[in-house]
């Protein structure tokens, strides 16, 4: 990886050079949960509040042009980004949740899931592609089902053809997992809903940040995503959608923006995306996201992805070096994301993850956002360490001599 | 940003003294578009002979671009096959979005070379297109149901 | 106004001080539209990002404490700012729309507003305040019902006892009118309602930015705002309902952090705030709202509203000087906020605001969302200047001298 | 921050071997509590004689923090009344959210001083105050029935 230059990265996320209680360096291993932001995405939103601010669309001074251009540009970028055919099936939400959310709603508004209807989604989603679909389901009568997770932390394909039949309307699925760190084979899946019919929803939130991505040739039906996790600001996410199926859907929520016209007794609505942004949409947000695209297209999603894969074969090897330990989820690097999570014999991972922080190491623990995914594995919780573009070998190290630390603290191991 | 570069003589001219405005019969489609970034708003109706564009006829409120830009669109269009139009109406579109960067053919365009300028002012470039985008959908509604005519016919 | 100095206030807000096109001086009137951004919030962004970001709440380590702090500070300044009786009351949105549309989508979802049920609203309502609302009958089948308004622009109660009765399930209404800029007297309609048992949500998009807001004075149920109005950033909004009410009502959007537990099965969910807050929340945009609140409250809402009050009142008498320019909405600066809209005999409000716009002013030109409003005054668009905390005389008079460049322009007046 | 302070010798012990673990009968409530955030869980039983605490048993789940608190829980209320108890419960919760400016008193809190330390860690308190928020929300259910009870016999 001699072209990967980490350490030149590592000078662009300020907070990288940060230090903590007792002047200990900080080790950020918690990227899944949300990534570090380039000094350039910070400066673009400055620049944007500091001299370009105005009000989208509406506004037909000098500086509403600035900013709608700002503000488009950024949904030129994401289209560009992730192979979108055209720039209007890209919608701003505020975050992947919010996506997801959308499209089940706007499934059910508009008729397309209703009563005695399934809905098939996995026992690896993140709580954000769970609960909407739960919350559609009992809204509208149509059940809920669900793929299994092998030992090994894979999608159970195994009921594929059962599963997923001429009942199922939409299928939504993770395709990297934020918890086991699997990357799901969607080819197959899709080409099982949608020789059934069925519409796909991908929840790609840990998938745009670290592999490439194509969705012309993924051939799902909708692709969520969150502006967070890609180094970009809070605030903004994104709903990917096949056009001409946007184009035959209700509205979301309703609003300035989204409308084509309004009279008190009723309305009409805009096109797609704009018919799913009801109000001032996260403009200062979209100007970063655009900033946060053009930072990791100059890198190179291949180099990213490549060095992830790297770095997390490197964890895998060095966590289970250690007794006691257990990695939930696949245990090699083989269609596997960035995101490590296990157990420690003796020692409860809220536990782990304040020794790991007062040695600097911050990772995360709990339930991930997965509460399912965990019970399939018997656990409760779990501590996962995540990494990115700006991780390094000896912050694994690190990693690595904070667990064996704690296995002395509590006495374990 | 000059907006004299915007407010031609000619588009003046035409804001105040609109061509072929109001609404005519007989017609064969009548769409209603709006901006809804702003809320202009135009009807319009188009009337075919055969191939051929016979009339358009249109009740628009809006600012002064986009309603010189409908009595353009009918000092140009009408007598033209439909074919020839949408040649018209795509090298206007095309000089809309050029960001001032494209030659407008006066051959072609006529007195809406005037509207060139526009072009450099994105936020009015909806304007300029309003009345273009509505007889574009009203013509290909038309040919539509025309076809449907003719093939009701065909299938008898 | 000895103690108000606008001119420092201005230093604090860097656009203001930049150039256009020609070299002309900015002169921004569209602060109805969005606000500008004063140093200070776009620096608490900045250094949120830069030294202190972090997932909040799910993350346990020193980066994720600061950011959780960063965070609900903000929610607890909010609190402050509008007099919440609990911190708990306040719900973190993208926008002043999505928490219209929250409440719609809870009351309908809860079974509070149903079949036969009446909804009230008004004609001078901004779109974000209608649509929810004919989606939400829609939906369940309730009606939409709404106050006139009169010619002088005000809020038509003639027929509130016969508008709002046992029927009603809901009035919302607008608190500050972005067209008219007429202030409503909410007191009357909130008691009435409250006499019928009816909720009352209440629009304070343009009340919150130039008024001190007390909503447990108020005694409404639900206040909405945004704060990109209010010296904050794009991105964030904020609904209050009371808490006891938000406890009774049902999720809007499912997924990370509103949840208590989830199964396959099924979910329980959290307690108001998080209850509603699904997903990674507005961190930075938090972080950001909370300055604005600081920069607001140093300067002091009671002087903010003071000086929109005076600035209004020279704008209206210098406008109304000028032959063929009508007002469409009170005339006087009484139970008014720092809009006017207006038309001029014979030109159209986009070439108006393309005129003022190579003279430097920045005013918004079209329906202003709010096109049953326009209907209402038999106009299909007006121009419309608005002020803020940082609008000056010499700004007005820019104004005033632009209009009447651009009557000279168009050759009427 | 130092870890020693929140991980007190004491704590570790109650942690390794906890005191009145398990769920007993009889009991008048039973609650589950769980804290979303991290996902602990505590399923607590209470037992009232009157007025007086009679028993507290538990079913938890989770990190030291929260399993040493249910214990100390234990070694604390029974044998109070329900009175008594509230207020060691109100001292309690005062630390905890206390940010590490109040001290605690001894004498009321016994080992549970030695979660002085958590109230520096605000990702902890939520820990520490599982088990008792639990207690309060249970004792108060029991309260609620006993209470019915009463004015249904009055009522008879
Ligand atoms: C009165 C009123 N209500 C609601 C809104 C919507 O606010 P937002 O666009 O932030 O959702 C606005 C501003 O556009 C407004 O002026
Ligand atoms: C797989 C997955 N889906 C959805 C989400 C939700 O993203 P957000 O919190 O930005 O809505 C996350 C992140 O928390 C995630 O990891």
């Amino acid at each position: 990886m001699s072209a990967y230059d980490v350490e030149a990265i590592r000078k662009d996320f300020p907070v990288l050079a940060r230090s903590l209680a007792g002047d200990r360096p900080l080790v950020y291993l918690d990227s899944a949960n949300t990534s570090q932001k380039p000094r350039q995405v910070v400066e673009a939103i400055e620049r944007h509040y500091l001299e370009h601010n105005a009000n989208v669309a509406r506004a037909m001074h000098q500086l509403g042009a600035e900013a709608t251009e700002a503000f488009e540009s950024g949904r030129d970028k994401v289209a560009r980004f992730i192979g979108a055919p055209s720039r209007d099936e890209v919608i701003f939400t505020k975050n992947a949740s919010e996506a997801l959310n959308l499209v089940a709603r706007v499934l059910g508004d508009g008729g397309i899931v209703g009563e005695g209807d399934e809905i098939v989604i996995s026992e690896m989603e993140h709580h954000s592609n769970i609960v909407p679909w739960q919350l559609l389901a009992e809204r509208t009568g149509a059940t809920l089902r669900w793929f299994g997770v092998t030992d090994e932390g894979r999608l159970d394909l195994d009921d594929l053809e059962s599963l997923v039949t001429e009942r199922t309307k939409i299928v939504s699925l993770t395709w990297v997992s934020n918890m086991l760190g699997t990357i799901n084979p969607l080819d197959t899946v899709i080409a099982r809903a949608h020789q059934v019919g069925a519409l796909v929803a991908v929840d790609a939130s840990q998938a745009v940040p670290q592999i490439p991505v194509d969705v012309a040739s993924l051939g799902a039906d909708f692709v969520a995503f969150t502006g967070h996790k890609m180094v970009g600001p809070t605030g903004i996410g994104v709903l990917w959608g096949r056009y001409d199926l946007l184009a035959s859907l209700p509205p979301f929520l309703g609003g300035g923006e989204m409308i084509e016209t309004v009279s008190m007794e009723r309305s009409t609505f805009a096109a797609p995306p704009h018919r799913f942004e009801a109000g001032t949409p996260p403009i200062a947000q979209s100007a970063g996201l655009g900033a946060a695209i053009d930072y990791l297209s100059a890198i190179g999603m291949e180099n990213i992805a490549a060095h992830e894969q790297a770095i997390t074969a490197y964890a895998l090897g060095r966590l289970q070096e250690i007794d006691g330990l257990t990695v939930v989820g696949p245990s090699e690097a083989v269609d596997r994301g960035g995101a490590v999570s296990f157990t420690l014999d003796g020692v409860h991972p809220h536990d782990i993850a304040q020794l790991l922080d007062s040695r600097g190491v911050a990772v995360r623990a709990g339930h991930h956002c997965a509460k399912p995914a965990h019970r399939r594995f018997g656990v409760q919780s779990t501590t996962r360490a995540s990494f990115y573009l700006y991780t390094t070998e000896a912050e694994i190290d690190a990693l690595a001599e904070a667990i064996r630390y704690t296995q002395q603290y509590f006495k374990v191991g | 940003m000059d907006v004299d570069a915007l407010y031609q003589e000619i588009i003046l001219d035409h804001y105040k003294n609109p061509h072929g405005a109001g609404l005519r019969v007989p017609y064969e489609a009548e769409v209603h578009h709006v901006n809804p970034t702003c809320g202009d708003e135009i009807t319009l109706r188009v009337h075919l002979d055969g191939d051929r564009v016979s009339d358009i006829s249109y009740d628009a409120e809006g600012c002064s671009i986009s309603q010189a830009s409908a009595s353009v669109l009918y000092d140009l269009l009408p007598g033209k096959t439909v074919e020839e139009a949408m040649r018209v109406l795509d090298s206007f579109a095309e000089v809309m979005h050029g960001r001032g960067q494209v030659t407008p053919d006066e051959d072609v365009l006529e007195d809406g070379i005037a509207f060139a300028g526009v072009a450099q002012f994105p936020a009015r470039v909806k304007c300029a297109l309003l009345g273009w985008m509505a007889w574009k959908d009203a013509t290909s509604q038309a040919l539509a149901a025309s076809d449907q005519t003719l093939s009701d016919e065909r299938g008898k």
